[in-house]
């Protein structure tokens, strides 16, 4: 079962990745740029019978490992047929 | 020869270049900033380690988008000498002036090491002054220096001799536990395939005085100041 | 504008960490309540950490004067000249409990803040020290904050651009809860050039440089004067995240406005952030500062004056520039693609006067807030240290297994190699770092002269646990002979005091101890006081660290080419050991690693004998008399000699006999102050002798190098370990762990 | 208008920080983990009229800085309801 996490900073605490990433756009001329922030996608594959199990799964995992409380929050999503796809494309 | 050293915001072995070339070599040399879109009268270029823009989103990245390095791609189109060390390799393949990229080291951690290199290509304007499989020591210090290409790019960096410099033992043997970083093949430095523009992760500034890590850098300083032919052009050999 | 917010009263201030007399002083002092922003001030000023309640009456002990000082405790950081218009500036500082909380970040910013230390002097950082404690690496959490807060210092440093050539990593259970994270940092700076923390010349703008203000690490300072307890977790929305990129920027451009002459005086936001700078500049220039918050440059929506105030957003720094030179520190910021704002000038009247939005939101007399409060509390001995000091560790049964026994000290956490930290620091950019991490201190070269200098951190708790005022000297005597083993003449000393909470008699008894001890070492050896950092408050659920003076010592070398390193370099050298017999194995890591105690006397310690050792030793390398120099530290002589053979780039064995009084164990092990091996080539060795009759001190010729085994011989007793085991212990004593 | 760049790294070239996280979790008891990889999410808000346009910016912004071809692929997702709640709570 694949499901997919995403993992970024918690409010308030500073983007120093997006900050930099944003300013480097806007000199690059994408000066419609109103915001970016950085993150972590994390792809897993959980031997699991139904997605829901597989959540519970990966939300221990995030608890224990993937994210870092103090600074990150994270979410979980399933992986849709459409998205599956381009995940697949990638193996 | 005169040497232009390039600054990003986030670079710091320009001074230590700079140090090298003016009071080791006693070379004339200026800074070059990065906004610039003209490098002025100068016959090599030095891009030097650092984390230019922090190298927040992928090592060299921003950098290999300024404007210096449109002036550096035209430079070198012409003919003109091109160092890129550490942070300058990785800005040279983001730049697309050398080809691939590099990647997190395996270990996944930062490395500061002495390591060895053997060279494999002694026809270029930066090695031409030495022996085919000299081994040289020299620091690397890098968090990203993996190097990657893929099948058929590696198969024409090879046809065309552009690998240069490959970690190595203190022998000279290219083994797996002489490779600091994971890289392809021990990747350490290569060229284009004219010649000119070189990338290399180690610190040959760092290795240009007795007193501090030896002098096998300077070597490739010195292969460079007499390959300066009158008409522009350089010696490969 | 209506702010809702809080009343002010006795248990909010309660609240914020003061106490009712302090509020009850507040009250006096403004002659009315405290607006809420006000009390936010006083509470963050008046924490331990910015105020140094407790400790600023012991600070006092000190010596902070002499010949070379120009710059002593009291500005960001402290300044010795060391010749041809050089000035060498330094500070040690702590970054224990962000590092608990997030170590990587939490090391990072720590790093961040005394690099700017460093750079608001004026001077251009070229090296990093790390002290380093930690619990038992067996634990995995132990490790966690290990990998930790060396990949933050590593991120940090690395990416900012100045190496890191030293420090020192140690273990012991005690630091479980509460590891300690010292960070040194060491500039260089024209004598004529130093910039100070001061808002001299009224009508003078004020300047906010550098990143962002948000809601970072507010109440940090408050929260480096609390305990820890189980919910310490709880208190994680303070944490900072650090901008190694930004500081390289802030460091570029803050050297090149001052090169203007723009600026007057410069202070780093670090503890309390604008608020502490808004009040300490003026306070320490007899002047007032008019602020206006709404100016200040922000990252977060609706941020309240508060929290404007008291934000620990890193990467910032206050400006006072010279009236009519604007221009020039816009200019220079501007190229550096950074903030500068003015946000406020200086005033005659000595009063902080902050103002949002134009309307009035704090007005505070700045003596007021920078004179905290001072206590003179009160001190006990603890009671159980009457009975670990009368433990008698010879009393142990003496170890059967001699090289087993030396074998196991040498991969024990705390002595072995600490290369798995040290290759992930850059140790050269600058190319100045003659002597690299590995050795007694680390030697960087001055580009432009001939000197060179000689750095080095050093501490041990266990020995100030059981003696904190001898304790405490060695650790000042152990920090200079590893400056005076590289050739450095000690010239300066930072350092950083780590203990639990003041308010315990028995914790305030072994800082006011430590600080003598400190005090009569360095007037010994006339090496001043210049800067440094407390940190109390280093405990968790009631549990002190180990009380942990950290020093930090500066040398010079006044030809960068005779310096000495640790290990022998070719085998037929003969080995010399100075100093005196006395040794013990009260506190030694033989004691702890083989018995698990803590216990017993230290050896005596000979201040005026130490200074002696220490100059021969310092006479002999710049006379190019010897190969190797190497302070006999934990492990003692047998652990010592060992790190010869096996630390250096070839392993060189050495055979050796000490005629010594005492029990094998500790001729070998013992561990005292003031001795030195040093290795002779042949040749010298008539010179040497001649050298040390003069030096008037105790010496003697034990043996010589070469082989592939260590020889120990006493008495009858002898002790033979084959390199190789030697060697892979100490390089995998801490790694193996870490893995 | 905001949208969501997955940037991932390309088949064939490993994943080492994805494999030593699933190391990692396999040694805390996380046996029915599969698969993992770690990629960067990157979470855009730019000036545009409609999606589409957002994409295409965006699209630009991938090519110029945001992705390295050589290494990595990338996917531009618009962000849906649900995870804009997600999204938007983190600032
Ligand atoms: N243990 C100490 N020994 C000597 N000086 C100290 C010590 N602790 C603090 N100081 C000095 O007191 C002053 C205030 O220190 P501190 O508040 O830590 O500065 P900062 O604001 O940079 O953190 C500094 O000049 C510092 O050097
Ligand atoms: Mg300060």
């Amino acid at each position: 079962m694949k499901v997919r996490v995403l993992v970024r900073l918690r409010p308030g605490i500073m983007d120093v990745q997006g900050a930099a990433v944003q300013r480097a756009l806007v000199g690059l001329g994408f000066g419609d740029l109103r915001d970016l922030r950085v993150g972590k996608v994390i792809d897993v594959d959980v031997d699991a019978s139904s997605v829901p199990a597989a959540r519970v799964r990966v939300d221990e995992m995030c608890k224990k490992l993937l994210a870092n409380p103090v600074l990150e929050d994270y979410t979980i999503e399933p992986v849709e047929a459409s998205s599956l796809e381009a995940t697949s494309a990638l193996r | 020869m005169k040497f232009g050293v390039v600054v990003f915001p986030g670079t710091w072995s320009d001074c230590d270049f700079h140090h090298v070339v003016s009071e080791v070599l006693h070379q004339p040399v200026k800074y070059v900033w990065h906004r610039e879109r003209d490098l002025g009268d100068v016959d090599c270029v030095i891009l030097p380690g650092g984390f230019s823009y922090g190298d927040y989103l992928r090592a060299g990245a921003v950098a290999g988008r300024s404007p210096v390095v449109e002036a550096i791609r035209d430079f070198a189109a012409k003919g003109g000498l091109v160092l890129g060390s550490c942070n300058g390799f990785q800005i040279l393949c983001e730049a697309g002036l050398l080809p691939g990229a590099l990647l997190r080291n395996e270990c996944l951690q930062y490395r500061c090491q002495s390591t060895h290199l053997v060279v494999d290509n002694v026809d270029t304007p930066f090695t031409r002054g030495l022996r085919p499989g000299q081994v040289l020591t020299m620091p690397i210090s890098h968090g990203e220096g993996k190097y990657q290409v893929d099948a058929p790019a590696l198969a024409q960096l090879r046809e065309h001799h552009q690998i240069v410099f490959r970690y190595a033992t203190a022998e000279g043997a290219v083994t797996r536990a002489a490779n600091p970083n994971g890289s392809l093949e021990n990747i350490a430095g290569i060229v284009n395939e004219a010649g000119n523009v070189l990338g290399m992760m180690p610190h040959p500034e760092r290795a240009a005085e007795a007193v501090v890590g030896g002098t096998d850098g300077l070597l490739l300083f010195q292969s460079l100041l007499g390959s300066l032919v009158e008409d522009g052009t350089f010696l490969k050999r | 504008m209506a702010l809702a917010e809080p009343k002010v009263t006795l248990d909010l201030a309660r609240g914020l960490g003061l106490t009712a007399d302090e509020y009850d002083r507040i009250l006096r002092q403004l002659g009315r309540e405290p607006t809420y922003t006000e009390l936010g001030l006083f509470s963050a000023l008046w924490s331990e950490h910015c105020a140094y309640k407790h400790s600023r009456v012991f600070l006092k002990r000190l010596p902070t004067a002499g010949p070379r000082v120009l710059q002593g405790p009291g500005e960001n950081a402290g300044a010795i000249d060391i010749g041809d218009g050089w000035a060498v500036v330094f500070k040690m500082e702590s970054h224990n409990h962000p590092s608990f909380i997030e170590p990587f970040q939490g090391a990072a910013t720590g790093v961040g803040g005394i690099l700017r230390d460093i750079f608001t002097m004026g001077a251009r950082p070229i090296a990093i020290l790390d002290s380093l404690r930690f619990g038992d690496p067996n634990d995995p959490k132990v490790r966690h904050l290990v990998a930790g807060v060396v990949s933050g210092i590593s991120w940090y440093g690395n990416c900012f651009g100045c190496p890191t050539v030293g420090g020192e990593i140690a273990f012991a259970p005690e630091y479980a809860g509460n590891p300690l994270v010292n960070v040194m940092c060491v500039g260089l700076v024209r004598a004529d050039r130093i910039f100070r923390a001061r808002a001299d010349g009224i009508g003078n703008p004020v300047f906010y440089v550098g990143n962002k203000t948000g809601r970072d690490g507010i109440h940090g300072a408050t929260m480096a004067s609390a305990t820890f307890d189980d919910k310490a977790h709880e208190q994680r929305p303070t944490v900072q995240v650090g901008d190694p990129f930004t500081e390289k920027l802030l460091l570029e451009a803050c050297l090149e406005a001052m090169a203007t002459g723009a600026v007057v005086g410069i202070q780093d936001m670090g503890a309390a952030g604008l608020a502490c700078c808004t009040s300490e500049m003026p306070a320490r220039s007899g002047t007032g500062m008019e602020v206006e918050l709404s100016s200040v440059p922000q990252r977060e929506e609706g941020m309240t004056p508060y929290e404007l105030l008291l934000s620990e957003s890193q990467e910032r720094m206050l400006l006072v520039a010279a009236r009519g030179r604007e221009g020039d520190v816009r200019r220079v910021f501007a190229k550096w693609e950074l903030d500068a704002v003015k946000v406020g000038t200086v005033i005659r009247d000595s009063d902080l006067i902050v103002r949002h939005q134009g309307h009035e939101v704090a007005r505070v007399p700045v003596d007021a807030l920078a004179d905290g409060p001072r206590y003179e509390k009160p001190t006990a001995e603890p009671a159980w240290l009457a009975e670990r000091r009368a433990f008698d560790p010879l009393t142990l049964p003496p170890p059967e297994d001699l090289p087993i026994a030396l074998v196991a000290l040498m991969g024990s956490p705390t002595i072995a190699s600490k290369d798995w930290a040290f290759r992930q620091y850059d140790q050269q950019v600058g190319i100045n770092t003659l002597v690299l991490p590995g050795s007694d201190a680390a030697v960087l070269r001055v580009k432009g002269t001939r000197r060179a200098l000689a750095v080095a951190t050093d501490g041990n708790g266990r020995q100030v646990d059981i003696d904190p005022r001898r304790g405490a000297a060695m650790a000042v005597c152990e920090a200079t002979r590893n400056v005076s083993c590289a050739g450095g003449e000690p010239v300066g000393l930072t350092d950083c005091l780590n203990f639990g909470s003041p308010e315990r008699p028995e914790i305030l008894w072994q800082f006011a101890e430590t600080i003598e001890g400190i005090a009569e070492a360095c007037r010994a050896l006339e090496v001043p006081v210049v800067g440094g950092n407390v940190s109390f408050y280093n405990e968790t659920s009631g549990q002190a660290v180990l009380p942990t003076p950290v020093v930090g010592v500066v040398g010079v070398l006044e030809d960068a080419n005779r310096h000495a390193t640790q290990w022998f370099k070719s085998p037929g050298h003969r080995i010399a050991l100075l100093g005196p017999d006395d040794v013990s194995l009260g506190g030694s890591e033989y004691l702890w690693t083989r018995h698990g105690r803590v216990a017993g006397r230290l050896a005596p310690l000979d201040l005026g004998l130490e200074r002696r050792v220490q100059r021969a030793v310092r006479a002999a390398i710049s006379a190019g008399l010897v190969t190797a120099a190497h302070d006999c530290a934990e492990g003692g002589l047998a652990v010592t000699l060992a790190e010869s053979c096996v630390t250096g780039p070839a392993r060189i064995g050495a055979e050796v006999a000490v005629e010594a009084p005492g029990r094998i164990d500790l001729v070998l092990f013992g561990e005292g102050p003031s001795r030195v091996i040093v290795s002779v080539a042949p040749e010298r060795a008539r010179g040497f002798e001649a050298a040390m009759a003069e030096a008037a001190i105790p010496w003697r010729w034990i043996g010589v190098t070469g082989g592939e085994r260590l020889v120990i011989r006493t008495g009858r007793a002898a002790v033979s370990v084959g390199l190789a085991e030697i060697d892979n212990a100490w390089r995998s004593g801490f790694e193996r762990h870490m893995a």
